[in-house]
């Protein structure tokens, strides 16, 4: 499986589409946002730091795991860091798999897997930068 | 022997630093040498990782160069 | 669960990403694309035809009962009909939802859902249209 | 009462033509009908729609105009 990972404190631009083979069957690309909601107050962002060099391995790590489980073509996350507006993307990732369901399955794990064991943190502190 | 500790998040508020450098012994652990540079500050709560891989609050420091401090992770 | 059903000739053009709220989480994108190999043959294409209009009112009955079961803020479903080539969209769908979890589901279920249920077909025949 | 019968995809190659307007009487049921317009041909596998909605191939033809002849589905 073809990984790519990416940090960038960029607006997250969609890589152009690709197709590696004419055996791809699905392609799903996820963007999570940031909502103006969070524990009830109102935001304007949030903030995202990273250990960016272990979220690296450990986002690694995981996917070649997952590969195993959920064998697809090729996965790339693109986590923006810094700070990141409301209605913004924090976390871009596209999936490319012969069939959807390999493809919807790892979409899911790698998320949560992401959430729960990658060191990168969203925090409502520091405030944006001034315009 | 040098260690780099980093502070991430709500640790780096915990610890009071985001980096600091400090001496320590192969066979010191990040326990140890955590309640030496801030006694008092728990670690519940708190991972660890050296080099870059989570590693458990009583395993040697060996001759890993960097010690980080992870808060829970709240990453997507 | 505002619901957007369209069958198209052409190719499947993504339509332009609009947020319509600034509660949205997670925006979800699915491409489901022909593939070269289907039952072990090397095939150019494939030829989709649908009863249009029961394909229409079948999918907005199956999507508005998982509206009910996944509640998500709005759903973008695509259909190319006529003939596809191998590596270009017979599909699209776009879910757009204030959690990724209800999003996921709610992809998973229109994609199983429609290939059961919705009267489309694809045929290796007729063939293409000559250049 | 006239009705319109649709023969999709494979229903359309076993049935010999893709539209068809016959006569038939509110009691008729779909089974009915097709033994009349196509004897021999087989219903197995097909499901059948009246007005764009499911039925069993048993329920009354009623007031509904369009017939729909539905092999199995292979969309997406």
């Amino acid at each position: 499986m073809d990984i790519t990972i990416e940090f960038t404190p960029a607006p997250i631009v969609m890589p152009p589409a690709h197709l590696p083979s004419r055996e791809i069957g699905a392609a799903l690309e996820f963007h999570g946002i940031v909502r103006e909601l969070e524990n009830g107050s109102a935001l304007a962002g949030l903030h995202y730091e990273a250990h960016e060099k272990m979220a690296r391995r450990r986002l690694e790590q995981h996917l070649a795991e997952l590969a195993t489980l959920y064998p697809c073509v090729a996965i790339h996350c693109i986590h923006r860091l810094g700070w990141v507006p409301v209605g913004e993307a924090s976390l871009y990732i596209r999936i490319l798999s012969a069939h959807r369901g390999e493809g919807i399955a790892l979409l899911a794990a790698t998320v949560d897997r992401l959430k729960q064991d990658v060191p990168i943190w969203k925090m409502t502190q520091p405030s944006p930068p001034a315009p | 022997m040098t260690l780099t500790i980093l502070a991430f998040a709500q640790a780096r508020d915990a610890f009071g630093f985001a980096e600091r450098v400090v001496a320590c012994a192969a066979e010191d652990t990040p326990r140890i040498v955590l309640q030496r540079v801030a006694p008092g500050v728990s670690l519940e709560h708190l991972r660890v990782a050296l080099d870059c891989e989570y590693v458990t609050w009583d395993t040697p420091i060996g001759a890993a160069a960097e010690l980080a401090i992870i808060p829970p992770v709240s990453g997507g």
